[in-house]
């Protein structure tokens, strides 16, 4: 996508993050030199000559790193998820032991919050049975945008053992769009927090500025 | 005193078994006015009552001085398919440390009973489970809400726990579930 | 339709639903509390949210494969639901277990009893409102029995280690001083407990005297484990009706006369020292010796029979009623549970206190929501 | 209408005022943001974690990455909440708290505005944020936050009397040096409350104050043992339990810019601020940056005390919060103050002043263990519903 010479694009789509490509060719014009300049005035006042095919901002102020609007909102989001307190069954006791200080999850910045409205992930650890389904579709529908489902255990993801029994719902993805899956019963903490780590990842690579719909 | 029929499986020879080891005499001196047949448990003593019987024979096994069951264990019921509900009854004398089950049978067409939250307290939830487990209508039950199943969904006629009530099918979920499908645009 | 005009000091009483998802619920269980002011006038406790059928499910599986609906009915100490589905099955095919295996049974139900009494005192420090510091101490206590527990049997929670018949494999070599590396930590954290909450008058002030209910109430509900022993009542099944070897221990069962919710916390905190005496006196009797009889069954068909075997478990009285018509399922199992009929006396225990107060009184009874609904 | 900032003179009283404020907006959130940080890490340290460590070197951009996914929050507001109170409720508890920085005595002569009655108008001002929390407790519809609202409402007034005569009784006895030479006593004047204590700080004077104003100020910041508004484990979140995104942001910032103002507030009255081991050592002042550095020690003294109790003291309940405020605290420090008035009238010697706070400070203890061991009676109407209700 050639950068059109002269115009400072503000919003550049390449990732900026990459070191800004060294002018290669050498500068074409030769540095001016203002008349009875004194050789040590600060070079600040040396007028730029807008040299062809680099940003303005560039060469006005080298140091500075643009950074698409939207990576920076996702990474803030990527290291500040807050999961509510909501355990079900006996994958919530492993849930409540990676928040412990042996797993810890506060480490990744992941607090468990205890109202709907200012979690962002909504784990589903255990059985959903079918007099508690329309509790969790509630609690879903009530988290802010962006929001994201972990279905934690073989019970949320398709029942698991329960599975043959008619009052249980057959994974939760029936009712709530799930994001990661985990398996086990119960899943290691390990296993959560490389859901965790997943769910990291697909948001980083997600980078949806208004967060998924309904 | 009604003679004791063994009930088939391999008791002590002795034909006329007489439940020396347990409570078996108290227990029928105590509900001498209620025909009893017993049975000899794994660990402790079945005794077997009628149906129309049942909470009396309880009452008067609770205030007996000598065997005082103020403890209510359990209370269960087994479907027993064409022979109709057994409702279980396990009691416990917390001073007397002592042990008795009471097992009554209800016929399928009328699976009804007299609540024995009148005797004990501890049989109120109990019996609303093994209500709308069983499909058992327990008469004069303080509060005949279900317990386990959705109260706002009407879910009378469905009971979980009888033999007849099938295990649900697991269904295949390979794609077609609500799940959300990463590619899908702008869905859900 | 005709509203009379209220008196204008009438007040309104509010219907508030602590509901199935709240922090200090101990899973979902839901109560509507009306309360006027802040004293509760009435509690409707509503459970069943997490009846996912385990009984129903049992019967469709063969005597062997049971267990594992047992250790998630009573995921805060499967060892000792598990020994009473295996004691069930022991008892109506009268199979005999080796005397080592019941030693192990032993030890492992008593750490388990260990672990599930710290998780009540780390749940029951967030009741109370203490933030995490009480819960962390306790998982700290927790993870190292559980990392026993996965030397032991494979997995953190979910053991299946009970087998019809004895132990599924035998224990890792270092198994005895695993064990006393463990209870010098348990110890270690009981006395971080009590420094941490037992002294403190906020702790007092807010639990003595709350929730009160009297021993006759207690055995009338049908209460059992540590809430009925807290009113006095020392119906203690390992010491009324012992099973394995527990006539063998000297111990006394720990009552304590208060029937409020600081006596049911102090009961739990003597078990852990209590128990932690136990495994010592267990390992002591502990001799090396086959785990399993020489010959079970392929197959295992168990006789035509009932049995209704009860055991002490954390929170109380676990009890299988197994029915078997001769096949190799059961024909009926029943799980009796003790939160259940812990979980009745709520409402009784909690009318004209204050919603605070409700809210640790259900911390107290320590309840296991899959116990509960099965 | 013109005064001097930086050292440019004649600059417009408006501009040096916004200069100001904007200076201490920028200063705040940073501080604030370190605060959120600092709890996190102190907190996980008490409870053998580590804390945020993912995010940033050492998990120091955790607050910016907290802040800025609040903002990209949606935004909600349950159907029938109250618009209006839903809306303002955030601004009510937000900007008493910042007003509140006008007063506050960082360095030397460096304040928004030196106000006479500096005392009486951080008193004023902190006690609109109550009416915040009713407001949001009562205009997002959720019963949880109504409650929460009742009891934020409860416990900010009865903790606002403690506190208030916690500050009259240190500003009666501050010894202010008068143009002509002799000492007048008392004095609202924070510069001059600081300035006074360059020998020996106040609370050599008034221990038993200290303690309470500390007992106090936990009550005014809602930090646990008086969390009760917003407990978790009772009433899920209180009145921000309907919050979220940013307007849930400006809450949990409020809370935190209190807890800055209240511990620059406690190094100031009690501990001397920038004045107190300066006056020892040398007659004229310190430089600036020193002074910063011993007001910031100070006020973190305070901090951690709070970060301390919260991670080990369980919550009261709303009536034995009550109880403690009117039947304890209030009487102490009516007594306190009295006794203050009799020395300043008779000029006893200022040593009976330490007497008599470290005999409040027992007394204090000894009514507090009193009161726990004795045996709690119900409720009285709770007897009356329990035999009604069995």
């Amino acid at each position: 996508m050639a950068i059109t010479p002269g115009t400072a694009t503000t919003e550049t789509a390449e990732l900026a993050v990459a070191p800004p490509e060294t002018a290669s060719e050498a500068p074409p014009a030769p540095e001016p030199m203002m008349p009875g300049e004194h050789p040590n005035e600060i070079p600040a006042l040396v007028p730029i000559v807008p040299q062809p095919g680099k940003a303005l901002y560039r060469q006005a102020l080298p140091g500075v790193m643009q950074v698409p609007a939207d990576l920076v909102l996702a990474a803030a989001r990527k290291s500040s998820l807050w999961p509510m307190t909501f355990g079900l069954a006996c994958c919530a006791i492993e849930m409540i032991g990676t928040y412990m200080s042996h797993y810890d999850l506060d480490r990744f910045g992941i607090v468990p919050w205890p109202s709907p409205r200012q979690s962002d992930v909504m784990i589903v650890a255990g059985t959903v049975t079918k007099k508690m389904a329309p509790a969790v579709k509630l609690l879903y529908e009530q988290m802010p945008n962006p929001k994201w489902v972990i279905s934690m255990g073989a019970c949320a993801t398709n029942g698991g053992p329960y599975t043959r029994y008619d009052r249980v719902l057959q994974g939760v993805d029936k009712i709530v769009p799930v994001d990661v899956y985990v398996p086990g019963c119960p899943p290691r903490p390990e296993a959560l927090i490389d859901s965790f780590l997943a769910l990291q990842d697909m948001i980083m690579e997600e980078r949806s500025t208004e967060g998924r719909g309904a | 005193m009604t003679t004791d029929e063994t009930n088939g499986e391999a008791v002590e020879e002795t034909p006329p078994d007489t439940f020396e080891g347990t409570l078996w005499p108290d227990v029928n001196r105590a509900l001498s006015a209620v025909d009893v047949r017993p049975e000899r448990g794994a660990l402790d003593l079945i005794v077997h009552l009628p149906r129309k019987d049942v909470i009396r024979g309880l009452g008067m096994l609770k205030h007996d001085d000598e065997l005082h069951f103020d403890y209510l264990r359990s209370l269960t019921a087994v479907d027993n398919e064409d022979e109709g509900v057994d409702v279980v009854y396990h009691l416990y004398s917390v001073s007397k440390n002592h042990n008795l089950t009471v097992k009554t049978t209800l016929a399928n067409e009328d699976k009804v009973l007299e609540t024995a939250t009148t005797v004990w307290q501890a049989a109120n939830w109990l019996e609303r489970e093994v209500a709308e487990m069983f499909g058992v209508t327990f008469n004069g039950h303080p509060d005949p809400r279900p317990l386990l199943m959705p109260e706002d969904v009407d879910l009378s006629d469905v009971h979980p726990l009888l033999k007849s009530h099938p295990f649900a099918e697991i269904d295949v979920l390979q794609g077609e579930g609500l799940g959300h499908d990463r590619d899908a645009p702008g869905d859900v | 339709m005709v509203v009379e005009a209220p008196s204008e000091f009438e007040t309104q009483d509010l219907l508030i639903n602590v509901g199935p998802q709240h922090p200090s619920t101990h899973g979902v269980f839901r109560m509507v509390l009306e309360i006027d002011g802040e004293v509760v006038k009435d509690l409707v406790p509503y459970i069943g949210y997490l009846h996912r059928g385990a009984e129903k499910l049992c019967e469709n599986n063969d005597f062997r494969q049971g267990i594992g609906y047992m250790d998630r009915t009573e995921y805060l100490a499967a060892h000792n639901a598990e020994l009473s589905y295996v004691m069930a099955v022991e008892a109506l095919g009268e199979i005999e277990v080796p005397e080592r295996a019941q030693w192990i049974r032993m030890i492992l139900c008593e750490l388990n009893r260990i672990s599930s009494h710290f998780m009540f005192l780390g749940a029951f420090g967030i009741d109370v409102g203490v933030f995490g510091t009480p819960f962390i101490y306790a998982w700290r206590e927790r993870e190292t029995i559980i990392d026993l527990f996965e030397e032991i049997s494979g997995d953190r929670m979910m053991y299946a280690y009970f087998r019809a018949g004895g132990l599924a494999w035998e224990v890792p070599a270092n198994f005895e001083n695993r064990v006393r590396e463990v209870l010098a930590s348990a110890q270690q954290g009981v006395k971080d407990f009590d420094g941490l909450l037992t002294e403190n008058e906020i702790f007092i002030a807010r639990t003595k005297g709350v929730g009160f209910i009297s021993a006759e109430d207690a055995i009338e509900m049908g209460m059992s484990g540590p809430t009925i022993r807290a009113s006095g009542v020392p119906l203690d099944i390992r010491k009324t009706e012992p099973y394995l070897f527990y006539d063998q221990l000297d111990f006394e069962p720990i009552t304590a006369n208060g029937g409020d919710v600081f006596d049911r916390y102090i009961v739990r905190l003597q078990e852990i020292s209590q128990s932690i005496d136990l495994i010592g006196q267990c390992l002591e009797r502990l001799q090396p010796g086959p785990i399993t009889p020489e010959r079970m069954p392929r197959m295992l068909r168990l006789p035509e029979g009932e049995a209704y075997i009860r055991t002490e478990a954390p929170r109380g009285e676990y009890g299988v009623y197994m029915v078997s018509k001769g096949g190799n399922k059961p024909h009926r199992l029943k799980v009796r549970s003790a939160c259940l009929s812990n979980l009745q006396a709520l409402k009784q225990m909690s009318v004209g206190q204050y919603v605070a107060d409700a809210i640790i009184i259900l911390g107290s009874i320590d309840i296991v929501l899959s116990e509960v609904d099965r | 209408m013109s005064t001097e900032i930086f050292g440019i003179e004649n600059v417009n009283v408006w501009v040096d005022g916004l200069i100001r404020v904007l200076l201490i907006v920028g200063f705040m959130t940073v501080v604030v943001m370190g605060l959120i940080y600092g709890e996190r890490k102190i907190l996980a340290r008490f409870q053998q974690r580590l804390g945020p460590t993912r995010t940033g070197p050492m998990g120091l951009l955790q607050s910016v990455a907290d802040a800025l996914k609040l903002v990209g929050k949606e935004d909600l507001r349950p159907r029938n909440a109250d618009p209006w109170t839903f809306e303002l409720a955030p601004y009510l508890v937000f900007v008493p708290v910042f007003l509140g920085f006008v007063i506050v005595p960082f360095v030397l002569d460096w304040q928004i505005r030196i106000l006479e009655l500096g005392l009486l108008y951080f008193v004023a001002i902190t006690g609109v944020n109550i009416v915040g929390w009713i407001m949001a407790g009562w205009g997002s519809d959720n019963r949880y936050a109504m409650i929460g609202g009742m009891r934020a409402a409860a416990q900010g007034i009865s903790y606002e009397l403690p506190l208030v005569l916690a500050l009259v009784s240190v500003a009666m006895v501050v010894e202010v040096p008068l143009a002509d030479g002799e000492v007048a006593r008392g004095s609202l004047n924070l510069n001059e409350i600081v300035a006074s204590q360059h020998e020996v700080p106040n609370i050599v004077w008034q221990p038993l104050v200290v303690v309470v104003f500390f007992i106090a100020g936990l009550a005014e910041l809602n930090r646990t043992p008086f969390d009760i508004p917003v407990g978790e484990s009772e009433v899920v979140g209180g009145p921000f339990v309907e919050y979220s995104g940013i307007r849930w942001s400006m809450f949990f910032l409020a809370e935190y810019a209190a807890l800055l103002i209240m511990s620059l507030l406690f190094a100031a009255v009690f501990l001397g601020g920038w004045a107190w081991p300066a006056g020892i050592f040398t007659d004229e002042d310190w430089p600036r940056w020193a002074q910063a550095l011993l007001v910031a020690g100070k006020a973190s003294i305070f901090v951690f005390m709070v970060f301390w109790v919260r991670a080990s003291v369980p919550r009261l309940r709303i009536d034995q919060l009550m109880g403690f405020s009117w039947k304890i605290l209030l009487p102490l420090m009516l007594a306190q103050v009295m006794v203050n008035g009799l020395v300043l009238v008779y000029d006893w010697p200022e040593i009976i002043l330490t007497v008599v706070g470290l005999i409040g400070i027992v007394a204090l203890f000894a009514m507090v263990d009193r009161a726990v061991r004795q045996p709690r009676q119900r409720p009285a109407s709770a007897a009356q519903l329990q035999s009604e209700a069995v």
